[in-house]
């Protein structure tokens, strides 16, 4: 049945090449439920429409029900790849809106956790990209260093995918002994992982004639579609949230942004490799600086902030993670807002994609990195 | 009669055997005073039976041993759990093929649809005919093997078309197209370097070809020959479908090309006609460039299969490792890259042989 | 640059109805036919041009719907937060996604979850939701499917 | 007596697969009894012995020449129309066109004195014979031929490419 009444795309009648292919929700490569409407005219994709919201939970009315302490697990379900960058931005919302100072040791446990999350994130992309470009073995690989670092978290929270380890005003616990041990073995070789990754997929000729050249995202596009994260930093701008916000300790930290100049796939791609590497520089000064200490502030048993608004922000593995708080004064958010990135990153496909083949869509779909609970929430 | 001489003839020289035993029993029919050619058909219905049980026994095996392969490849253990070491873990996914319901879609084109898996298979199926195994068995030494070979693994492309027609699915005709302008592409520098070879031989028949290349491995051709080996391997590579040529089954952008539609048995023959021309084009490859059933000590058939299997595992190499290549740099590779240089190789192999 | 500052700078260009200063982020509040025109000037002549996000607060005590757009300065890292008041029997207003292609989507969402209507707009489509469920953000929203918990 | 029966069978399977071509109502379903009758030629040719011919007639009559309609038939008709109507207006036309070529047939082998045309039995490995036929008595008309398939070829690519150059 030609069921897109919803779907304004209409294959011209005239010419015989012009037809409506329905991508999705269930496909291999649209990364969850995601449902893409394609016009095409042989394999060239002349236009698009995603449709979304086929997972969509209501989260933002959950939580005008949810006492402020019952929201992190929901963040978790959110961007399930980088539970803990978004449970940061949401502990770093109530704790700027009842002004309370996290102890210097949790901070930078959470830039431990940050970064480990990150490196999870990418680490997951690589493999889900390597199967969207059709190479097969990337995943395994990917996947043998992303179950160290769960073991990691494991073993400091207990949860493996969804962590709800950070609290308001710190952690739930502090670190078991023996982490940093763990972590110290991880460091010592995941440089040479990172190279091994790049040398089985990301310079492959196959796959460099593939990529390069593809879905240009300009820089000025980039940032009116609101892009952030590894795919605005692939297209030139020097735009991380760790440097221009420098929340938490990043201030005190040294690492660079990773910028890379043309904005096509290929650029996407090797941002976010060249991103697992400063994490891991990140990491080790972590290592070195971490004091120690408690790990909780003294936060009243009630959480009930002042009546006012905030809007916090980190740099997620796929950009910006933003949470939106309304308070009024009582022990239940007004209205919360989450602002999260392949909401916007996805946004901008139709202007990357059209002039494409199916097969450059689906690759610059994979670079995008996109997730679909993020975006319908 | 000497038995140990017997059984070294069926090992060594099987050719010999298998033509006293024809005769004698054709001697033993002729007097009965029956057609002859009943006794013809019959064994030719033989030969298509010890083929077909070939064919099911291989394909099971050659799965299991990809799946393996790639597991090792992967870092990971592969099938282990029916049977020892997982070997029959295909037997069960055979079963299960057979055992699921056979799905028709709503609005197929019911004859296409049912046609395009026999024609696909029929046609991996026909080449056997002409595959020499070891020291004359070969079902059928028709003076045109290689031209036989070609015309035979073409009708593929029908079966391929078919499919795509048939499902009534977008996937599904995509996955159709692409896969015969790829096997129609790949076809010619194809074609153009088993001529070189045909050439270095002098003859279209298989078992010309191998003898050709008697049993020193200096003189086997993939040493004249090195340039069309490689392009042998890409464009037969391409030909049967698999990765990193794998477009028309492209599951992350076609969901799984022409065999979207298809469930059960008809699927189980999809799948039985990969695996089986997987081996044949190692095969070929092994018999034009690298000697036949040629080689020392062994038995020809344990050469013949040793040689295959090394091919089969270079194939199945390239596919766990490289990504899949996109569709106009795919004709470009064949049209701009491949085309010239077999007509390259085939200009100086021609120039050599009238100079040398 | 402290909020009083923006404020000066941008006083001349844009007409604010009313303006305060929340956990050192400026906000103001700009009429509903001023708004696309305040977001213009802000983007092209004070250097805010990202837009974070687009959203609205529903405020059934003052009867209105509050849609709020907050915009980040890369090059300066300030931050401004607009706000205009709609009316919430009826909450229209103009759309930015000819400024912002951003706001396309977000606009998208807000429309669908507080029923305001943007003028203008590209692609109004329903965005994430099935048609029966109407303005699920409103505070008085109701489901006949929705069970609350039965009290403990 | 086996060559009788398999070219009373081939010649049924021509017959028949050719029949249901003109009356199958898809035009994919004719393009599949094509390559059928096609093969069944093919077949013939083997029973007369021309191996090389009948190889020559699968590899370019079935696997190009049918290809590429059956190719043709994919990429024009509606996608989602599995039958496509085949009766058109054209009816005198086919019918003068058809009838003609049908006398002209049916006058040739009226006129052939197939008495004194029994062929002559060639020889088994008639392929090296044909190899050599071409390149030396024939190698004139072969030439040509190839000359003027290139040239096909060429004003093929050329219309195709100029035809993509004005869309630019």
């Amino acid at each position: 049945m030609n069921n897109y009444s919803n779907i304004p795309l209409q294959a011209s009648n005239n010419g015989a090449d012009e037809y409506i292919l329905n991508m999705g929700p269930q496909h291999p490569s649209t990364h969850g439920v995601l449902r893409l409407v394609l016009k095409l005219e042989g394999e060239t994709v002349k236009d698009i429409v995603p449709d979304l919201g086929y997972v969509h939970r209501g989260l933002e009315k959950l939580f005008e029900n949810r006492a402020y302490g019952q929201i992190i697990p929901y963040l978790d379900r959110t961007d399930y790849l980088s539970a803990m960058n978004n449970e940061w931005a949401y502990v770093m919302a109530v704790e700027k809106l009842m002004a309370i100072e996290v102890p210097q040791r949790a901070e930078f446990m959470r830039v431990i956790f940050a970064e480990l999350n990150r490196i999870m994130s990418h680490l997951l992309w690589y493999s889900a990209y390597g199967m969207d470009v059709g190479a097969l073995t990337p995943l395994l690989y990917a996947f043998r260093e992303r179950e160290e670092i769960i073991d990691m978290v494991e073993a400091a929270c207990g949860g493996r995918l969804t962590h709800n380890y950070y609290r308001i005003g710190g952690f739930r616990q502090d670190l078991p002994k023996g982490f940093f041990d763990m972590l110290k073995k991880f460091i010592s070789h995941f440089n040479d992982k990172v190279d091994e990754y790049e040398a089985l997929l990301i310079n492959n000729v196959i796959f460099m004639k593939r990529a390069q050249g593809v879905g240009v995202l300009k820089k000025e596009t980039a940032i009116n579609y609101g892009v952030t994260g590894p795919n605005l930093r692939a297209s030139g701008a020097d735009i991380d949230l760790r440097k221009q916000d420098a929340y938490g300790v990043y201030g005190r930290l040294d690492f660079k942004a990773c910028l890379r100049d043309n904005g096509d796939t290929w650029d996407r791609c090797k941002a976010r490799m060249a991103e697992m590497r400063e994490s891991l520089k990140i990491l080790k000064q972590c290592m070195d600086m971490i004091p120690e200490g408690e790990v909780m502030a003294k936060v009243p048993k009630i959480i009930k902030p002042a009546a006012g608004e905030v809007y916090t922000r980190v740099e997620g593995p796929k950009g910006e993670v933003g949470v939106y708080i309304v308070s009024d004064g009582t022990e239940k958010p007004y209205r919360i807002k989450l602002r999260q990135p392949s909401f916007s990153n996805l946004s901008v496909i139709k202007e990357i994609t059209i002039g494409h083949k199916i097969a450059d869509l689906v690759a610059i779909m994979g670079s995008l990195d996109v997730i679909i609970p993020e975006i319908d929430r | 009669m000497d038995f140990k001489k017997l059984l070294w003839d069926l090992f060594y020289d099987t050719g010999k055997p298998l033509s006293q035993f024809y005769a004698w029993a054709h001697n033993l029919w002729m007097q009965t005073g029956l057609p002859g050619f009943i006794l013809d058909v019959f064994f030719q219905l033989v030969i298509a039976v010890v083929i077909a049980v070939f064919i099911a026994l291989n394909a099971i095996w050659i799965i299991y041993y990809e799946r393996k392969f790639a597991a090792l490849l992967q870092i990971r253990k592969g099938p282990n759990r029916v049977g020892p070491f997982g070997l029959f873990q295909t037997v069960a996914d055979t079963v299960k093929m057979l055992l699921k319901e056979d799905i028709n879609p709503d609005k197929s084109d019911i004859l296409t649809f049912w046609a395009a898996p026999f024609i696909i298979f029929a046609a991996s199926f026909g080449v056997f005919l002409v595959i020499p195994f070891g020291n004359g068995l070969i079902a059928g030494d028709v003076n045109i093997g290689m031209l036989y070979v070609l015309a035979i693994s073409g009708l593929a492309v029908i079966g391929i078309l078919s499919a795509g027609f048939g499902s009534n699915s977008k996937y599904s005709l995509i996955g159709g197209l692409r896969s015969a302008a790829q096997v129609i592409s790949y076809e010619i520098p194809m074609v153009l370097t088993v001529l070189a070879v045909v050439m270095l031989a002098g003859s279209l028949k298989m078992s010309d070809i191998v003898a050709a290349q008697t049993g020193n491995p200096l003189k086997w051709y993939f040493i004249p020959q090195i340039v069309g080996l490689v392009l042998f391997l890409i464009a037969g590579n391409a030909e049967i479908n698999r990765g990193p040529f794998d477009l028309p089954e492209a599951e992350s952008e076609l969901v799984s090309g022409f065999i979207t539609e298809y469930s059960g048995m008809k699927f189980a023959m999809f799948f039985l006609a990969e695996y089986t021309n997987l081996f044949l084009t190692s095969a070929l490859a092994a018999t034009l460039f690298l000697g036949g059933w040629q080689g020392p000590f062994l038995p020809p058939v344990v050469w013949f299969m040793l040689k295959t299997y090394f091919i089969v595992t270079i194939l199945m190499w390239a596919r766990w490792t490289f990504p899949r290549i996109r569709v106009d740099h795919l004709m470009a590779f064949s049209w701009k890259i491949l085309l010239p240089i077999a007509l390259l190789n085939l200009l100086i192999t021609a120039f050599l042989i009238k100079v040398i | 640059m402290t909020t009083q500052e923006l404020l000066e700078k941008i006083k001349g260009k844009i007409q604010i109805v009313e303006s305060k200063e929340d956990l050192g982020v400026l906000n103001i509040t700009v009429s509903k036919s001023a708004l696309k025109n305040s977001i213009a000037s802000l983007k092209d002549d004070f250097g805010f041009d990202h837009m974070n996000f687009m959203t609205a607060i529903d405020l059934p005590a003052d009867s209105c719907i509050e849609a709020v757009y907050r915009l980040y300065s890369n090059t300066t890292k300030d931050s401004i937060v607009i706000k205009v008041k709609l009316d919430r029997k009826e909450p229209k207003t103009d759309s930015v996604a000819g400024i912002f292609r951003t706001a396309n989507w977000h606009e998208r969402e807000t429309a669908e979850m507080f029923g305001i209507e943007f003028a203008g707009h590209p692609d109004p489509r329903r965005f994430l939701l099935t048609e029966d469920i109407i303005n699920p953000l409103r505070k008085d929203f109701t489901h006949p499917d929705f069970n609350p918990m039965p009290k403990v | 007596m086996v060559e009788t029966i398999l070219f009373y069978g081939f010649a049924a399977l021509i017959l028949i697969s050719a029949l249901l071509m003109i009356i199958a109502p898809n035009i994919y379903h004719s393009a599949l009894f094509l390559a059928l009758c096609l093969f069944g030629v093919a077949g013939i040719y083997v029973v007369l012995n021309s191996y090389f011919l009948a190889g020559i007639q699968v590899l370019v009559y079935i696997g190009a020449v049918v290809v590429l309609a059956l190719f043709v038939i994919n990429l024009t008709r509606r996608i989602l129309d599995v039958d496509s109507d085949q009766h058109n207006e054209q009816l005198l036309p086919a019918v003068i066109i058809s009838g003609l070529t049908a006398f002209l047939i049916i006058s040739a082998v009226l006129k052939t004195n197939w008495g004194t045309m029994i062929a002559h039995r060639v020889a088994q490995d008639n392929t090296a014979l044909t190899g050599r036929l071409l390149l030396n008595e024939f190698v004139l008309p072969f030439e040509i031929v190839s000359v003027l398939l290139l040239a096909a070829l060429i004003g093929a690519i050329s219309i195709v490419a100029g035809d993509k150059g004005a869309q630019k």
